[in-house]
Order: C-alpha cells, then structure tokens, then sequence
C-alpha cells in the first residue's frame, strides 16, 4: 500500500519535471533533481508513466538516453496548421497566364514580347504557386531560356477540357475582345490610362497585385 | 508549513528599504511581531529608525492602530491619536527628519482629538465624530487590502511553484494562398494583349495651313499691285477658315519680313498692335 | 462506440495542442486550430481532459477562459528554481496592485485615496510591464482620468480562473470594505453612528440610493 503510494508519488514528481524541463533529462539528472532518488525507481517510474501516456496525445519518449514529452506522431499536422486564403489573380498575372495558355511553350522573353511590357518575377512564381503553370524545359537557342507551359490543374481551375477549348483570334475578333485597345482599356480602367505608355500601365497593375488581398 | 498560502507572500513584497525583515512574516501577526522586535532593540530609538519604512502617515496609523490588538472597527480613535502624537513628539525628540505630511496629520490629529474632546453642542459640520469615522474607515480600507496583497502574493505563483511545459513545441499557422480566376478573365485578359499589341496604322489629317513659299508668292504679288501701303490682312484669303487664317496670317508675316531682308518691301506700325502696314520699296530705292 | 472513439480524438487533439502551444489558449482558439470543431465539444473534451489531469503531475487549468497545461501546486518544493523567476514586487506595488484587483476598474486617484500616499509612476510601469495591468479607457468625470484594470496574465500568473477567485473577495465585498469610504459614512451616519451594524440603520436604503451613483 505505501508502496504502490511512493510508485504514485515518484510517477508525478518525474511527470512534472519532465513537463517542466527546457531539455531533456537523463534518468541520472532526474535522480539527481528528485532528491537523489535511486536510479531504479526512476526508471521503473518512467517506464509506467511511458505506458501511461502511449495512447495518449502526448508521448513519453526516451532519445539518446533522455525523456521528454512530444507530441504524439500522428497528432503532429496539429503543429503545423495551414491556413486557406482565397485570393484573386492580378489582371497581369491573368494575362502572362493567358499569353501562356494561348503560346505555350514560351519563355519570358517571348511573353514580353507578346504582351509589350516587363513581366515582375513575383507574377511568374504567384502562377507556379498556384500550380497553374510549370518549367517546361529550356528553349535550344542562346542563352537557353527557361520555357514555361500550362499544368492540368490549369485545366481544372478553369473548366477546360484542353487547351484546344480556348477561343481563337477570330472568336474573340467576334465577341469584341479584340476592339481597339483604347476603347477596351478605358472601359477597363476608367479612361485614366494611356495606353501608348506601357511602362505606367505595368507599374498599375502592380500596385493592382499589392492591393488585391485587401479586396 | 511551507506550502500554507500566506507563507512568504510578503517575502516577496518586501521594498528595497531593509523590509524584508519587517515583510517575512504573516500580515495578520505583523503588531505582535512589531512589538517583538522592536522590544529585542533598544525600545524606542529603534522603532522609530524604521520611520522611512512606513509608506506615508496612513501607513503608520494602521500600524499603530494593529497594536491595539482588536479589531480595526473597535479601534479607539483617541487612544489611536495619542499612540500618533506621542511617536512624532519622540522622534522629534530624536531629532528625526520627519516628512511634512507625517507633522500635517500630527496637526489634524491634535485638532480631531480636542474637537472630540469638546462638549457636543460646540461642534462644527462636518462633525469631529465623523471625520473620527472617516480615519477609521480608511484605516479598515488600507488593512483590508494589504491583507488581500499578502494573500494574492501569497498563492502558488507561475514561475516560482507552478511550471509551464518547459520547451513546448509551438504552434505554427502557415498562411496558404488558393487564387482563383476564371476562363473569362483569361480570355479578356489575351484579347487585351492581343489588341494593345496589334500593328497600328496612325493617319495624320491634313490640316488648312498656308506654306511660307505660297505666302511669299502671294504677297509678292499682290505688293507689285501697288505703290501704297497696305495692311497686312488684306493679303489673307477673304474666304479662308479661321484656322487657314492663322496659319495665312503668320506665313505672310514671315514672308513680309523676308521681303524686307530683301529690300522689296518696307513695313510700319505706328504702335504696337495697330495695323502692321506694308509697301513695295522701289527698286533701288534703298540701295 | 464510433462516438467514444471520436471524444478520445477530440481528448488527443486537445492534450497534443496544448501541451506544445506557447499560449494559453481559448475554447474559440482551440476549435478554430482543431479545424473549426464545435465549441460544445471542445468544451466537454477541456473537461474531460481536466479530470484525467487531476490526479497528475501536471494539471489542465482554465484561467480568465484561457486554458493550459502547469505543473501541479503541491509539487512546487521538487520544482522551484534557484534562479528566482518570479519578479520581486515593492511592497508598495503589490498594494497598488491588490487594489486594482479588487476594485477594478480604478484611477490612480482612487488607488491613492485607498493607500493615502501618492503612487510613484514607476509602480503603474512595473506592474504593466509584468503585463499584469493594462490601462482600461478613461473614466467619464472631469479630467477623464485614465483607469487600470488587470490583465488575463494576471489571472494565470496568479492561479485565479477569474476575478470571483481573488481570496476574500465574497467577504471583503460582503462587509463594504470595497464601497468607498464616502458611501460608507453616509451608511454609517445614517443610522446610530455604528458602523458595525449598518443593516440595522433606518436610512440603509436611503444610503443605498446615494450610493450607487458612485458605483
């Protein structure tokens, strides 16, 4: 009876100090720390506080001759949680995906070619974030520039069934997206834009990428 | 023992200013230890040393008032006054510094006892019973929250007999972004590019002006008409638009002015912004 | 059955959370970082969870809504540090800070009028920065004095669930030690001048109207 009452009382006093604990303790320092208790007890008292814990959401656990407490292994996605934050894509970034969409594969360069302007590397990596597009390899001409291509995730997010499915020039000719660009830019922005200077037009619409998430 | 709550509470509370002595002990024993102590010195000098231990005049009041050993409610304000006055009177005597708040309340104190020494119809408002009541109510407030002090400090504190798990491993939350667009921003978005990217053909209209030559055929001509000066509107086409009129109008003064450089024509203004006149030189006749 | 097994899921998430997390943490942070489990069964596994602790070592507390893993009280003498932890108070700041526990909201004026000495601003700032009082808005008289309350850490720090648990409170509340002394007076002169026996005054009721303005 006082026996099972000292096994009782040894099983707390090394659950507190091992909880306690800003490192890990060797079955001698816990000895040590509870008053010179004798090492048998403190490992037989480990043991049983060890069982007492293995299905629990906290583990004891002995590593290189020292106990802590962890976090049981299957319970460790509880550490590291992500958050989701839904985010609409900057009309740049729409449009360096669209002029991939419609050219792939194509390097930088050539998209800048395609659209007139500087493409900002934040723009690429928010498209490989999203998973939209990847590295297609290296175009065989000097300089060996990357080439990028679309994903089927791209595929997906958009409801296509390829890339065929994308309207043509004459379609879009059709449906007025292909109108003069000043008129389609003033409608878009307000008619506060000039559209001969491509560099202010950039410079918006990265101010456009900064301000989104506040949207 | 050393697990009851009150235990070293004050230990903890204890001020720079040697109090720790004062504070070791339980508050509800603090009178008895106070006499104690004060008796093991040599009796009152000592007491009084400890005067800057005391935080203000109130302070000191419900310490003496604790000496009286009853309860605070059945203190007796007289005896209490005297315990004051006789303190400051000795350490006066001792010729101790003495803060003047500590000599402010010796007065109101003399005051408060003679008042309620007097016979009652001489009282004034508000009443000398009643300010006695006053002290007393404040002294009760004071002890009853250095007791509550002594037991807050007094209880199982984090960090000194409760832990937090030692090295706990955080939790971290990593923000993710999901972006979302859809097939008809894509599309806009190329037929955009597509549009602001087309070869573009620019047409420069053509606007009404008169050329420096044809200016300077015209008012050649017209000023071998005549000898007499002429203002130089009368050169403008009658019929012109307003626009090929200032155009007309800036070519034929150039074209006046060359003639001038030239010697064929001479031109006059009798001040500035009348008529600008102009007449065929004859030849020669500024050789 | 299927039910027993999800409590001990629940019992795991939380044990495994607030045993690593760095801050106590409310019912409303537990369910959100459990990915948006109800509150009821966040609550019922916090107590669940605090009963299979109370034996232990280590004890699940709640403390101003927050709730964490401490080692249990009555192992403090295997646990206390030799470097002192804990900050050293004056004594005039442990009565500063009594008398805002109790009375809180206060203004300095009225911790002043309590103690009868003036507050040195160094006590407000030594108490603050422990992050034991916070300043609590401004208190709508003239001058529109700054008022001071206590903090959730003071709460933890202290082992108190809540302000209901500040030792004495009931009794201190009971006799009228927290009224002001102008209220108390005005009690205790309405009646046979003894304030040992205010319920007996005619006037109680009286004096409770004059009293609650100041309330």
């Amino acid at each position: 009876m006082s026996g099972e009452r000292s096994d009782d009382a040894v099983e707390r006093a090394l659950e507190a100090t091992l909880f306690a604990t800003e490192e890990p303790m060797t079955v001698d320092e816990l000895a040590v720390h509870l008053g010179g208790l004798e090492k048998g007890s403190v490992r037989e008292g480990l043991k049983a506080l060890a069982h007492h814990y293995a299905e629990r959401g906290v583990h004891l656990v002995e590593r290189g001759k020292r106990w802590h407490f962890e976090t049981a292994p299957d319970l460790a996605h509880l550490l590291r949680r992500e958050r989701e934050q839904v985010r609409r894509l900057s009309r740049a970034a729409t449009e360096v995906l669209a002029v991939i969409a419609y050219h792939e594969p194509v390097s930088r360069a050539e998209i800048e070619s395609i659209r007139g302007v500087q493409t900002s590397s934040g723009t690429l990596d928010v498209l490989m974030e999203a998973g939209w597009i990847k590295l297609a390899g290296r175009r065989e001409v000097p300089g060996r520039p990357v080439i990028y291509a679309t994903t089927p995730e791209f595929l997906d997010h958009f409801g296509l069934a390829s890339r065929r499915d994308l309207p043509g020039i004459d379609e879009l000719r059709a449906t007025g997206l292909l109108d003069p660009v000043d008129d389609a830019l003033e409608q878009a922005m307000g008619g506060d834009m000039d559209p001969d200077n491509p560099s202010e037009c950039e410079a918006d619409e990265e101010a456009d990428e900064i301000a989104e998430p506040d949207a | 023992m050393s697990m009851t709550s009150n235990d070293d509470g004050f230990m903890l509370s204890g001020d720079a200013m040697g109090a720790g002595e004062a504070t070791a002990e339980m508050p509800e024993s603090w009178p008895a230890d106070e006499v104690a102590r004060t008796g093991a010195k040599s009796g009152d000098e000592a007491l009084y040393l400890e005067l800057e231990g005391w935080e203000g005049p109130l302070d000191l009041l419900l310490d003496l008032a604790r000496r009286q050993k009853v309860d605070l409610r059945q203190i007796s304000i007289l005896a209490l006054v005297d315990q004051y006055l006789t303190y400051i009177e000795q350490a006066k005597a001792l010729r101790l510094e003495l803060a003047a708040d500590y000599l402010v309340m010796a007065a109101w104190l003399a005051y408060l006892k003679s008042a309620l020494l007097l016979p009652k119809d001489e009282q004034e408002d508000p009443s000398p019973e009643e300010l006695a009541l006053r002290l007393q109510l404040r002294l009760q407030r004071l002890g009853a929250m250095r007791e509550a002090a002594a037991r807050l400090m007094g209880r199982d504190r984090i960090g000194r007999d409760i832990f937090l798990r030692g090295n706990p491993e955080g939790l971290r939350i990593d923000r993710k972004t999901l972006w979302k667009s859809d097939v008809y921003s894509l599309i806009q978005a190329y037929g955009q590019v597509k549009a602001r990217t087309a070869p573009r053909i620019y047409h420069v209209s053509n606007r009404p002006v008169m050329t420096l030559d044809s200016a300077l055929d015209r008012v050649s001509a017209m000023l071998g008409v005549t000898l007499d000066w002429m203002d130089i509107r009368d050169f403008l086409p009658t019929d012109a638009e307003p626009e090929l009129r200032k155009s007309a109008l800036a070519s034929s003064f150039v074209a006046a002015l060359e003639l001038a450089r030239l010697g064929r024509a001479e031109i006059a203004q009798e001040e500035a912004y009348s008529p600008l006149r102009i007449r065929r030189l004859k030849q020669g006749a500024s050789a």
